[in-house]
């Protein structure tokens, strides 16, 4: 294997490069998704989307940055101060570790740890202690309200999407994604799992707040959630940390069911990110083609439907695998 | 009774709290201002604030002359201008007893159901916005937008139409109008099915609106509801029916009512089938609309009504639109009480919600099809 | 509760098929400062004064039908009866804008139907009183020649009333005493325009 | 006059208004009542299956005297036969309240109250309805001052001249 690591070493220049390297790739990510959005959705609505700012108005939303970065940051004065800062760096945090473990192709990982499943999934419940201190410390009742949805949802959904997981890590016997990915050269995974993979991208979609989960931020009925009271690039954070959160469950949709990078023709690395990419466009077309579903509804779903559906599953694959 | 808040919240359960949803909030269309007593996202009490967008078109009417007081009546509710100013229009004439040319009551009935449909399609919109689809709620206006351009066309304004006058209408229509409204009638026709394929079969959608919000046929009596809220509950009854005014006894349609006692969905379905209906009335008035002049030949300069009373009630979009009109005989009105359906709606809520959830909220307030400005007048 | 879950999952997916279906459709919208729509024949906004074409000119004669009618009381007309003339012409039409509600009673009411919508539409302004328009300032610099012609005109046309009257009155008064010789009636002829 | 019209009547301090003293257009049947009646009233029509349909609140004094005026107007759904009860109230208005009968009248009551200062006797929880809670003086009274006189243009009325047909 040509480690991808072995270029920046273990050592903390290493590091640092990597952690430039992955935050360029959050900020130009998200701001070319977020341009995607807009764009689909003005299709989906026959609508033009931005047009205005360079060519497609592909430079819209940088002059959104740019405006988000000179706007004040307003700090109400009822909120509690301390968890009210620090709840936008705690959303944003965990993705950028979580980046470094995806796999872009044969060989090209930050870091392949054996366990990188295990520690993709533990990294990807923190930022629900961002959403809470953000709900919380804004000491406003939407977003209280908001934050109270957030970790009801997320914690069920884990659960979902983690039974949707073990499948796979059976089949293939390893918790790395790099192995994992590679064990599909011949076939991708969606193939034979094909309910876990749908399992998976439901539970995943709600992990990631996306309509029509996006119940907490529910605009139409708690204003906008858990960011209710953060302006400025504040805001822009929880927006970015969105984005990026959409990236990584997309990915991992990929490494685990989509074979990776594997395809006939193009580069492996082309065929990684136009599955991912294909992933985010089919949850941009949910959203602006579902209603949200109501708080309650949403946890008997998961609760009633995706676990039990999981659970058979799990039984029904390691069945076939024992015999 | 109804359950009535105390002011101050009550601090000493913790368990609860107070909620003020809006003036500005995104789903109370308007400025509307609910408190709600909460326990974790179940309701215990609401109590809606109103009179913010208050803008004394009684108070008003008292201190203009009858004509005067005609651009404020589109006003009342612009989403369906037409069908008030119209109101207003019919509601002086059957005072002063002044007969209306066919042609300008058959002309009015076109754009008065037009402008239904344009309603019910922001309603569509904005419930489904309400629940979180955006998507619909630009196909509803999308389609408003023709009605709109084609009202335009012959009135000149796109939202408070002032296009009827005591005796008649300003300007008559033309062959191009007539084309395109067909037009219209035949390509909504098709995209009503679109709407029902992207909405009314949406598994998310159902699940949101059924059984949620039941306004049932106990709260008709004690509230006089009116409109497709009243339909919805399973009475059939449409003032265009029992008390046929301005000629709507010469078409033929059905009253839908609700299926399921007056939930969400069943608001939906009868208001789905109304704009069949109002397409039913549309064509029918097309095929017959006679020639002759617009505007009745002897109208008087000055309106005075004779002293009295005056009731007059028309079926708006949303529901039974009375005007109470009391006349001294000179050419100010004493009082001009405007009795809108949204008001009448909007007094339920604190029967209605609670019980329900935070997110029902939203859904019912949307589903009854509130307009602010209607309710404050 | 399995066949439930089936359904639903297929209107869901019949929803993204409306959506997928239309995401390939032309934009309905339109590209507002490139593009712009043709107003509609009817289009109502701030009134102007039509130019008449028998008078050259306006033909407001400050009848004031138009003031009183108005709801929005945004009229003020004031007028001047010239030397000479019969008819008043109006000195002074200022509409205020900010407070017009386009109802079109006014239009209804003038009696030379020399009011009229203009064709404006995207009039912006940064205070109350960037809306008050004075609807004459078209006609100031030839009013002093369209009060000439209207002058003579009207001279002429009096001129020709009171001949026609005349004449009439001679074939009036040759037919009665035609009639009834010596039965002297006073002829109340004078012209009561 | 129709089987309920009979008991209507029949109540005490209700009569039928005269139809050539009254001209009620578009309301069936009309009459007048002493307030003291209208529970009695309302619970007849609530019993009858008829609903509230408004509580209109008017402003009859002139020099000559005269008070408030509340109209109560009744109808059922499905046909339409209007019973319109006229209570003439006395400047320092009070009335009993329907609340308890017709829920409806909630609102009613209140905005009667808020613009036109009756007091609904009883009524749980007479708030204003549309003014500012802290607000003084009841808009709709015909003698009420707006705070700003500057702002209060009163029309205009037409000539006399202008009369005729058009």
């Amino acid at each position: 294997m040509t480690d991808f690591p072995q270029i920046f070493g273990g050592h903390w220049p290493g590091v640092l490069a990597a952690t430039v390297a992955i935050m360029g790739f959050i900020t130009v990510n998200a701001l070319m998704l977020i341009w995607l959005e807009r764009k689909v959705s003005a299709r989906i609505q026959r609508r033009y989307g931005p047009t205005e700012v360079g060519p497609f108005g592909l430079l819209q939303t940088l002059m959104d940055v740019v405006k988000l970065i000179g706007k004040e940051l307003v700090t109400p004065d009822h909120v509690h101060r301390p968890l009210y800062l620090i709840a936008p760096v705690l959303v944003f945090a965990p993705l950028l570790a979580l980046l470094s473990l995806i796999p872009i192709d044969e060989g090209w990982i930050f870091h392949d740890y054996d366990i990188a499943l295990v520690l993709l999934l533990a990294f990807s419940s923190l930022n629900i202690i961002g959403i809470f201190a953000a709900g919380w410390g804004s000491n406003n009742k939407y977003a209280l309200l908001g934050a109270v949805r957030a970790v009801a949802q997320n914690i069920s959904y884990e659960i979902p999407l983690l039974l949707a997981v073990i499948p796979i890590v059976i089949m293939t016997r390893s918790l790395s994604l790099h192995e994992i990915a590679s064990a599909q050269a011949a076939y991708p995974f969606i193939l034979v799992q094909p309910l876990a993979a749908i399992i998976y991208f439901i539970a995943g979609t709600a992990e990631t707040n996306r309509a029509p989960f996006d119940i907490p931020e529910a605009e139409s009925e708690l204003v906008a959630g858990f960011h209710t009271e953060y302006s400025g690039m504040r805001f822009g954070v929880f927006f970015l940390a969105e984005f990026t959160h959409m990236v990584i469950i997309c990915s991992v949709a990929t490494i685990l069911f989509l074979g990776g990078w594997h395809g006939p023709l193009l580069p492996g690395w082309l065929w990684f990110f136009l599955k991912v990419y294909g992933l985010i466009l089919v949850m941009m077309w949910f959203r602006w083609t579902f209603p949200r579903l109501r708080f309650d509804q949403l946890m008997s779903f998961a609760w009633m439907i995706l676990v039990p559906l999981a659970l058979v599953n799990l039984l029904v694959t390691t069945v076939v695998l024992k015999l | 009774m109804a359950e009535t808040m105390e002011l101050v919240p009550d601090a000493t359960d913790p368990k609860t709290y107070y909620l003020n949803m809006g003036p500005q909030h995104p789903s109370t269309h308007g400025v509307l201002r609910i408190r709600l007593h909460l326990e974790g996202e179940r309701i215990l009490g609401a109590d809606p604030i109103i009179g913010y967008g208050h803008r004394a078109h009684e108070k008003m009417a008292e201190n203009r002359d009858y004509l005067q007081f005609l651009p404020n009546s589109s006003r009342v509710d612009y989403l369906s201008g037409m069908i008030y100013n119209l109101a207003y229009c019919q509601a002086i004439e059957h005072a002063i007893e002044l007969d209306v040319p066919e042609r300008a009551e058959v002309i009015r009935i076109i754009c008065g159901e037009l402008n239904r449909i344009s309603s019910h399609l922001l309603w569509l919109g904005t419930f489904v916005l309400d629940l979180g689809g955006f998507t619909p709620f630009l196909y509803g206006f999308d389609d408003r937008e023709k009605i709109l351009d084609i009202l335009d066309s012959i009135t000149g304004s796109r939202l408070t139409y002032c296009y009827g006058r005591f005796g008649g209408v300003t300007m008559d229509v033309d062959d191009e109008f007539l084309r395109r409204t067909s037009d219209f009638c035949d390509y909504f026709k098709r995209r009503l099915g679109e709407f029902d394929e992207l909405v009314t079969d949406n598994v998310i959608y159902q699940q949101r609106t059924k059984d949620v919000g039941v306004i049932s046929s106990d709260l008709i009596q004690d509230y006089a509801l009116s409109g497709p809220v009243l339909r919805a509950a399973g009475v059939a009854h449409d003032v265009r029916k029992t008390e046929p005014y301005g000629g709507y006894d010469r078409f033929d349609f059905d009253v839908p009512v609700g299926q399921r006692g007056g939930d969400c969905f069943d608001r939906h379905t009868v208001r789905m089938e109304e704009m069949r209906q109002s397409l039913r009335i549309i064509d029918q008035a097309l095929a017959c609309l006679p020639d002759g002049p617009i505007m009745a030949a002897k109208v008087p300069k000055r309106i005075r009504p004779p002293a009295g009373d005056h009731y007059f009630a028309v079926e708006s979009a949303r529901g039974h639109f009375g005007m109470f009109i009391t006349s001294d005989g000179t050419d100010i009105p004493v009082r001009h009480k405007l009795r809108t359906p949204s008001f009448v709606n909007v007094s339920t809520m604190p029967v209605v919600l609670p019980g329900t959830m935070l997110a029902d909220t939203v859904a019912i307030l949307g589903s009854i099809d509130i307009v602010v400005p209607e309710i404050d007048r | 509760m399995l066949k439930q879950t089936l359904t639903g999952a297929r209107s869901l997916l019949t929803g993204m098929k409306v959506t997928f279906k239309n995401a390939f459709k032309k934009p309905v919208t339109s590209q507002y400062p490139r593009e712009r729509i043709e107003m509609s024949q009817a289009y109502r906004n701030v009134i102007v004064l039509v130019e008449k074409e028998d008078v050259g000119s306006h033909d407001c004669i400050d009848c004031g039908m138009c003031e009183r009618v108005c709801p929005s009381f945004c009229i003020k007309v004031e007028g001047e009866r010239p030397e000479g003339m019969k008819r008043k012409r109006a000195t002074r039409f200022e509409v205020d804008f900010a407070l017009c509600s386009e109802c079109g009673l006014c239009l209804d009411v003038c009696p030379t139907d020399t009011l009229g919508y203009s064709r404006e539409f995207d009039q912006a302004g940064y205070g109350r009183n960037d809306f008050l328009y004075d609807l004459l300032i078209p006609y100031r610099d030839r009013e002093e020649t369209v009060r000439d012609t209207l002058r003579a005109a009207e001279a002429e046309a009096a001129a020709a009333k009171k001949a026609a009257v005349a004449k009439k009155a001679a074939a009036k008064k040759a037919a009665e005493e035609k009639d009834a010789a010596g039965d002297e009636a006073p002829g109340g002829d004078g012209d009561d325009s | 006059m129709t089987e309920l019209a009979g008991r209507v009547t029949s109540l005490d301090g209700i009569s039928a208004a005269d139809d050539d003293a009254v001209l009620a257009n578009g309301c069936q049947h009309v009459y007048h009542s002493q307030s003291s009646a209208i529970r009695d009233a309302a619970r007849l029509f609530r019993d009858s299956d008829y609903h509230l349909e408004h509580i209109t609140c008017l402003d009859l004094r002139s020099d000559e005297g005269g008070g408030l005026r509340l109209s109560y107007q009744f109808n059922v759904h499905g046909t339409s036969d209007r019973h319109l009860l006229l209570v003439d109230l006395a400047p320092d208005a009070h009335a009993p309240t329907i609340v308890d009968i017709f829920r409806g009248a909630d609102w009613y009551e209140r905005e009667a109250f808020d613009m036109h200062g009756v007091v609904i006797d009883d009524h749980p929880d007479l708030r204003r309805l549309l003014m500012p809670e802290d607000y003084t003086g009841h808009p709709l009274l015909k003698d009420f001052a707006d705070a700003d006189p500057e702002r209060h243009i009163m029309a205009a009325p037409m000539s006399e001249e202008d009369e005729g047909d058009g």
